[in-house]
């Protein structure tokens, strides 16, 4: 029996937590099978989570995160028949029945970006990430690459929610930092912020202007308002790891990018009048440019910083 | 008023709460639909049913022990320490101070530096509320929560800004060197055959704390300065007749009483999580407020009243694991022992002191 | 800084104040009748969810803030039964309140939703709306930016909330039963030598207090946000708390107090602002942390001495 | 001087009041036992009794703050339930409580108008009232301004309040607790010339006091209450001091102590321009100088609050002062952290205060607990860094053998004793200390005729093994029984001393109500 430990923030967080728990339930609905879970409310209780489920027995052990890969790390040496997953944390040597994976959110928030800056007409653009942490730079820098571009003289406001776990979920404060971004101009806003982009969306179609989702689908939210969901396929890691099951293996790093289809932008009925043909041709062709190697987009993590903006 | 017996006043008034309490939690849980009876029983088995279990509770108690002793010993000169957070957080940021500090050669000579560190650093947080109340007669109630926030603010700058390993995503320290790693309980009681406690938190500091209750009983009822402490608690006018200076006494309780709650961290931090993360203290310095009132603010007492909140908690979070019952019922149960042996004492105290004196009278 | 920056900074004040108006003008009405109330942010969080999950049950906010004011005036039960009735411990009363509502909210939102804790989304006329004023967009240099961005565009509560402030203030120095509110807080004894029902007096009060605690609670469930989140009162509560001793017990200082305390939490969302304003970074963890430590130093009495209630945090008692 | 039963009265008209069979209990302490009495209109009727006799309940009960366990209440001939002070407002009482039930920081006009206001809104209350205080000013002398702050008034305005509040609500019958005990004789005075004025205008009026003067002077009738019972009512015309204080204290003849001439010694305690001032700003001691030698009691007499309790309160180390104290001729440190009660039992004095409940024992305690109280740091009662709890049980057992305190048994707590064992154990603790110097605040208050004796006994055997003592008591007997001198202090400063040989307690009483010895 699996079992998958969602971070701070809940299974639904309608972002992040969410998309793994989608994943879940797709593979549960498909094979008939059943896993365990615990949504995490505190720090303290990560190690204890793990090993309350390796105690039971349960294989693999999925958890999302990278507050999760440090307590991943430790525990899983007590328990080397049990495999444990990691989505989105780092390790420096990764132990043999630790899989980890990543995705590459600077590519999928290029496109996102692009078609941002395509859509703005202020020339003025909005990224609110949640906690002040590298991975989410990463997303920002990919994003804002994407603005430029399209258009080299927009400007990108960026904005972090917290430095701590509670800015995952804080709707109110994400709302407060989308609406000053409006105020200053811009008109479209991109949340990276788990449950608090909840809050992000929320303002920005209560004053008329566009949003762009993460991690998951979140179009449906604010249909009309929401431009479109730089998505992290989550859902898939999770989907992939639960049928592997018993046959899953550890030991490294998976990376899954735009060719992978691991992240990648959303389309859908909500969406489809916001989105010109122009822009979904524009953004294909960079999507396949990218693939092949012609446009790079940098990685935050090259040198811990970004080459358009300035966090 | 009806005067009671002393033993119904220790036992039965704080029995009678706990069971109403509990009553009205099994109606919380019928009300979300779930079987209590099946909720107690994993509750029981989840905490007790398994040295692993055993395990966690001990180790929750042994944070309650040490905020519930920081509580009754402010108690007892009749101050209202609710700060037991934020001086435990503050404990936190010493240990985890003096563990990265040099790399410890063996936990022996680590462990008392560590202490010393978590005690002078909750010591010194609770210093400020308390000069505060004893020379400017500021409400230590109300410092004292304000120094819960500015202590999370506090440590959240340290950690984001100065403890947080370059390169690292969340807020938390580097981990401590192996060196200062406590013995568990699993290094201490499995044998080769078997291993007991397996990964259970529970460490040497259960010890230390069953120690602190130790001296914290001599210190309150066999030692001068205790009994300045209880005469101060019990009768202001009467402690300065007596010579004893309120000023002083509010300080040394105040210290005391946020050197328990820092001693803390040794548990939780050096012990358990063997790094500082964020709000490490989870909400163990309130827990200790009713551990304290239940315990009747006698050591003893804090160490029953802080094991059935550690069962409460690792039951409470068995519940998750195989139940729907929210881990949030078990803040429900908390509140509702606090508030009904606390703060509705005199509801239980009433009724029974009539039925006490009907029948001495009779 | 710009007009427009500082516009953009003062209207966020005035919603991220609004909350903490309300929870401080309820914790005023208590404490000047002699009851501490550590337990607002309990009843603003019960009441956040009890409004945030009856106005997506019904589609209608209104009842949402019935049920809100409901959830927080229960609390308030609880609480004055604690705390006059039975004599009790007014402060601990109120920390076992502050835990009640912080487990009891997750779990019947567990039970009602199952969505972790959370309410689902509000929307239409599950939520307060802003409320253009007439005469926005006038086209007057300075003032009519004023009156469009930071004076218009609110919530009804946000209005409601700064009309409490002089209403208050008429309520406790100008009427009868205000007079009689204040004296028991100072001297019960007084006030039951005058023929006047102390207990009852109380109860009012605490009664005023969940009701305003139950708005407070609404406002961030359903006009500052659109539904409810775990823990979404996020220390409110206690800032107000904060803001009360600030403003010594009084209205009009209450509404300072809280525009200061709300100003801080709109600075510490834009960092830029402070940073272009002190030239250097300032942490946000100072932001977060300033509204506590101004009140520590007014407790500590050398602003100007914070002087409460002088009967308050304990039970009127006649005979032992 | 007959004592006549109040029975016995002629009912032409109703009685004003009228109380049948009262009784009142807190928990233990019976405070009122089948009290009955009547008071007729237009007369100003006196009520005396020791300390906690019961006067105050009696009269709280008549006014609705307390409820009767039993009982009857008649106004003018009518049986009228009293639940609240509502009621008793609306039967036309009004009562200036011993301690006053004003809103310190509400102003004069707010306080006269809390609960009568007419109507939901104060301002139409607030005019009106100030017009009818005008009026009520100018007709008894009553001047206040309306606009003040009761905290910024003297006590003798703040009890003009009281009285104006009553008026206000046009109460017939008005009840006033100890109402001089707080005045200067002058306000008092003042006082009396309203009260007449009241009278005059067919009011009728209770009057609680300890002065017997104030009793002959205003009072037509006069009833004594002694420990919960009303002992006797009797016509002030037709009684006298002498017989009054023999039915409060309830015997006839004067306990005598039998005591040996003193032999005193060298000066022990020297006092020289001792002055303190609370944390009111009020001036309690306003330059003292005295001295007890060895071998003799010194003994205070005085009305309480005229500053002898901070006299005390100095010289045991529990308040601040300025001037010069010498025991045994060094000076003891009066400001500072030196100036506490450590120091001072260890510089020989030993105090047993006035108040031995707020004070002199912590209630929750246990005897032996107790008996260790303020000596926690003598060397006898430690074994290294603990307490050595069985030297102090020991210890304790053997005092309250000495002492006779019953049940004689260390363990049970203080509160769980009779008062007069309760001082009996800090008499103990205090003597048998052997100090140079025994500071003692009221010994005998609220102690039985036994245990009084005894005491009285303990505090000459002190004397005579060459001890000085300095003794506060507002009983004129006690002190006249014990003392070897009498110093009569007023309003913060000693008004003469006197031989108790050659003085009586007329001129006493002249000199505690300020008069100066000359004039009796
Ligand atoms: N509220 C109370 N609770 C308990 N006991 C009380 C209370 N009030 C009075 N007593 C007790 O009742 C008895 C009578 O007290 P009361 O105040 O009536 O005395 P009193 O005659 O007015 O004395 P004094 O002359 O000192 O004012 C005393 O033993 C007192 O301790
Ligand atoms: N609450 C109590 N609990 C236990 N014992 C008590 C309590 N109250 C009184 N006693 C004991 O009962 C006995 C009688 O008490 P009571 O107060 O009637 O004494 P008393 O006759 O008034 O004595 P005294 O003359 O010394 O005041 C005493 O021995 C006392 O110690
Ligand atoms: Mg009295
Ligand atoms: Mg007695």
């Amino acid at each position: 029996e699996p079992a998958i430990i969602y971070d701070l923030g809940g299974k639904f967080d309608k972002s992040f937590n969410e998309a793994a728990y989608t994943g879940a339930q797709r593979w549960a609905n498909e094979t008939g099978g059943k896993y365990l879970e615990i949504e995490l409310s505190s720090e303290a209780q990560r190690e204890q989570a793990l090993r309350r489920f390796a105690e039971r027995g349960a294989n693999p052990i999925i958890t999302t995160g990278f507050a999760m890969a440090d307590p991943v790390n430790e525990v899983s040496a007590d328990y080397p028949d049990t495999t444990f997953v990691n989505i989105d944390g780092w390790i420096p040597e990764i132990p043999s029945n630790v899989a980890m994976i990543a995705f590459e959110e600077h590519t999928g928030s290029y496109l996102v970006g692009m078609m941002a800056a395509m859509k703005s007409e202020s020339g003025t653009v909005g990224f609110i990430g949640g906690m002040d942490v590298p991975l989410i730079r990463h997303f920002g820098c990919g994003y804002a690459q994407g603005v430029k571009a399209v258009n080299p003289d927009a400007t990108i406001i960026a904005n972090m929610t917290g430095t701590t776990p509670t800015a995952w979920n804080d709707p109110v404060k994400g709302g407060e930092l989308a609406k000053a971004q409006i105020a200053q101009g811009a008109d479209v806003v991109y949340a990276a912020a788990g449950g608090t982009g909840v809050g992000v969306l929320q303002a920005a179609a209560d004053e008329g202007v566009y949003s762009i989702g993460v991690d998951k689908n979140q179009n449906h939210l604010h249909p009309g308002s929401v431009l479109t969901s730089m998505l992290k396929r989550v859902d898939v890691a999770v989907y992939d790891s639960l049928k592997a099951g018993d046959a899953l293996t550890g030991g490294s790093m998976q990376v899954l990018g735009l060719a992978e289809d691991g992240v990648g932008y959303a389309m859908d009925e909500n969406n489809a009048s916001l989105v010109s043909d122009e822009m979904k041709a524009a953004v294909e062709a960079a999507k396949a440019k990218i693939i092949s190697g012609e446009i790079e987009v940098t990685a935050y993590y090259t040198n811990d910083s970004c080459p358009v903006l300035d966090f | 008023m009806d005067r009671l017996p002393q033993w119904a006043d220790v036992f039965l008034i704080p029995l009678i709460s706990v069971l109403i309490a509990f009553a009205i939690s099994g109606l919380v849980i019928v009300g979300i639909g779930e079987d209590p009876v099946v909720a107690v029983q994993t509750m029981i088995s989840g905490a007790l049913g398994s040295t692993y279990g055993w395990g966690y509770t001990l180790y929750y108690a042994t944070n309650f022990i040490f905020t519930g002793l920081a509580v009754s010993v402010a108690f007892h000169a009749r101050l209202f320490n609710i700060g037991g957070e934020g001086q435990a957080l503050l404990g936190g940021l010493g240990v985890a101070l003096v563990c990265l500090a040099v790399d410890w050669p063996h936990w022996l000579v680590a462990l008392p530096v560590a202490m010393i560190a978590g005690a002078l650093f909750g010591a010194a947080w609770a210093a400020v509320p308390a000069y505060l109340q004893a020379k400017r007669g500021s409400h230590i109630v109300i410092t004292t929560i304000m120094f819960n926030f500015i202590a999370a603010a506090l440590l959240n700058y340290v950690l984001v800004n100065h403890l947080k390993p370059p390169r690292a995503q969340d807020p938390s320290s580097a981990r401590f060197p192996s060196g200062t790693n406590l013995p568990t309980f699993q290094d201490m009681f499995s044998t080769a055959e078997t291993t007991l406690f397996r990964g259970a938190p529970v460490n040497i500091t259960f010890f230390i704390a069953l120690i602190a209750c130790l001296l914290v009983w001599l210190l309150i009822w066999r030692t001068k300065l205790g009994y300045q402490i209880r005469s101060y608690g019990q009768s202001e006018p009467a402690a300065i007749y007596a010579g004893i200076s309120p000023v002083r006494i509010t300080m040394i309780a105040m210290l005391i009483s946020g050197g328990l709650a820092g001693m803390m961290a040794i548990n939780n931090v050096m012990g358990e999580a063997e790094k500082l993360v964020l709000n490490a203290v989870e909400g163990a310095g309130f827990i200790g407020i009713a551990v304290a009132l239940m315990g009747r603010n006698h050591p003893v007492g804090v160490i029953l009243a802080g094991f059935l909140f550690g069962f409460l908690v690792q039951g409470g979070a068995e519940l998750q694991f195989t139940t729907s019952i929210p881990r949030d019922l078990i803040v429900v149960i908390q509140a509702l022992v606090i508030l009904f042996t606390g703060a509705l004492d005199n509801m239980v105290r009433i009724p029974l002191a009539k039925l006490f004196t009907r029948k001495g009278g009779a | 800084m710009d007009l427009e920056t500082l516009l953009q900074v003062l209207d966020s004040t005035i919603r991220l104040a609004t909350p903490l108006l309300l929870a401080c003008l309820a914790g005023l009405f208590s404490e000047r009748a002699g009851i501490f109330d550590i337990g607002l942010e309990g009843k603003m969080l019960a009441a956040a969810f009890f409004s945030g999950a009856v106005a997506y049950t019904t589609g209608t906010v209104w009842l949402g803030l019935l049920a809100g004011i409901a959830a927080s005036l229960t609390l308030s039960g609880i609480h004055g039964l604690a705390s006059i009735t039975f004599r009790g411990n007014q402060l601990i009363s109120g920390v076992a309140i502050n835990f009640l509502a912080s487990g009891m909210t997750v779990v019947i939102a567990e039970d009602w939703f199952r969505q972790g804790g959370r309410t689902p989304s509000l929307v239409g006329d599950a939520r307060f709306k802003p409320i253009e004023l007439p005469l926005s967009g006038i086209d007057i240099p300075l003032i009519g930016p004023i009156y469009t961005d930071l004076i218009s565009g609110h919530t009804i509560l946000v209005y409601l909330a700064l009309l409490l402030v002089p209403a208050s203030w008429w309520l406790l120095y100008r009427t009868r039963f205000g007079l009689r509110l204040r004296a028991v807080g100072e001297n019960p004894a007084a006030v039951d030598t005058a023929g006047i029902n102390v207990t009852g007096l109380r109860f009012a009060a605490v009664g005023i207090c969940g009701v305003l605690c139950g708005i407070a609670g609404a406002y961030l469930a359903t006009a500052l946000q659109a539904g409810f989140v775990k823990e979404m009162s996020a220390g409110r509560g206690f800032i107000a708390l904060a803001a009360l001793i600030f403003a010594k017990w009084r209205p009009w200082h209450a509404l300072v107090a809280c525009l200061l305390f709300g100003l801080l939490q709109a600075l510490s969302l834009r960092p830029d602002v402070v940073t272009a304003m002190t030239s250097f970074d300032v942490p946000v963890q100072l932001l977060d942390a300033l509204p506590y430590i101004l009140t520590v130093v007014i407790l500590a009495g050398f602003v100007g001495k914070a002087i409460p209630p002088r009967a308050g945090g304990e039970p009127y008692v006649k005979e032992q | 001087m007959t004592a006549v039963e109040n029975q016995g009265q002629p009912s032409s008209a109703a009685p004003a009041i009228e109380l049948k069979g009262i009784s009142k209990a807190f928990g233990p302490v019976q405070a009122n036992k089948d009290i009955s009495i009547r008071v007729m209109p237009g007369t100003v009727h006196g009520i005396i009794g020791e300390n906690g006799a019961g006067k105050s309940t009696l009269m709280s009960i008549l006014f609705g703050f307390y409820k009767a366990d039993a009982g009857e209440i008649f106004i003018n001939g009518n049986l009228t339930q009293i639940p609240d002070s509502q009621a008793a407002i609306s039967a036309g009482i009004g009562m200036v409580f011993q301690h006053f039930k004003l809103v310190q920081n509400f102003t004069v006009l707010e306080n006269v108008i809390l609960g009568t206001e007419d109507g939901a809104m104060l301002r139409t209350s607030l005019s009106k009232a100030r017009t009818e205080l005008e009026r009520l000013s100018e007709e008894y002398e009553l001047h206040v301004d309306p606009d003040e702050l009761i905290e910024e008034l003297s006590v003798g305005h703040q009890q003009r309040v009281e009285i104006l509040k009553a008026l206000y609500r046009k109460a017939e019958i008005l009840i006033l607790d100890e109402p001089t005990g707080v005045l200067t004789p002058a306000e008092a005075d003042h006082l009396f010339r309203i009260l007449d004025n009241l009278r005059a205008e067919g009011k009728t009026i209770i009057l609680i006091t300890h002065k017997l003067r104030e009793i002959m002077h205003i009072t037509d009738t006069v009833s004594v209450m002694r420990r919960g019972e009303m002992t006797a009512t009797v016509k002030t015309a037709e009684t006298s001091p002498e017989e009054l204080a023999e039915l409060m204290v309830g015997r006839k003849v004067l306990l005598r102590v039998d005591k040996a001439p003193a032999k005193p010694g060298k000066p022990i305690l020297e006092v020289s321009n001792l002055q303190v001032t609370d944390e009111d700003g009020v001036k309690r001691l306003k330059g003292i100088d005295l001295h007890v030698r060895a071998g003799e009691i010194l003994g205070i007499a005085g009305v309480s609050g005229n500053g002898q309790s901070a006299l005390l309160h100095v010289l045991g180390g529990v308040t601040q002062a300025t001037g010069e104290v010498k025991i045994n001729g060094t000076p003891l440190p009066l400001t500072g952290p030196k100036a506490n009660g450590r120091t001072r039992r260890e510089a020989g004095i030993s105090h047993v205060p006035e108040d031995r409940h707020r004070e002199g024992l912590i209630l929750e305690f246990s005897a032996w607990e107790n008996m260790a109280f303020g000596y926690h740091h003598d060397p006898a009662y430690q074994s290294g860094l603990l307490m050595n709890n069985k030297a102090i049980r020991e210890d304790t057992v053997k005092k309250m053998e000495l002492f006779d305190v019953r049940p004689p048994i260390p363990t049970i707590s203080a509160k769980s004793f009779s008062g007069g064992n309760q001082q009996k154990l800090v008499l103990a603790r205090e003597i048998e200390r052997d100090p140079d110097l025994l500071l003692v605040g009221q010994p005998t208050r609220g102690v039985d005729i036994g245990a009084i004796e005894f005491i009285h006994q303990q505090l000459i055997e002190l004397r005579d093994s060459g001890k000085a003592i300095l003794l506060v008591s507002v009983e004129l007997d006690e002190i006249m029984s014990l003392s070897d001198r009498i110093a009569v202090m007023f309003d913060g400063k000693i008004m003469g001393e006197r031989l108790p040989s050659e003085t009586n307690e007329t001129e006493l009483g002249l000199l505690m109500a300020g008069m100066s010895g000359e004039a009796a």
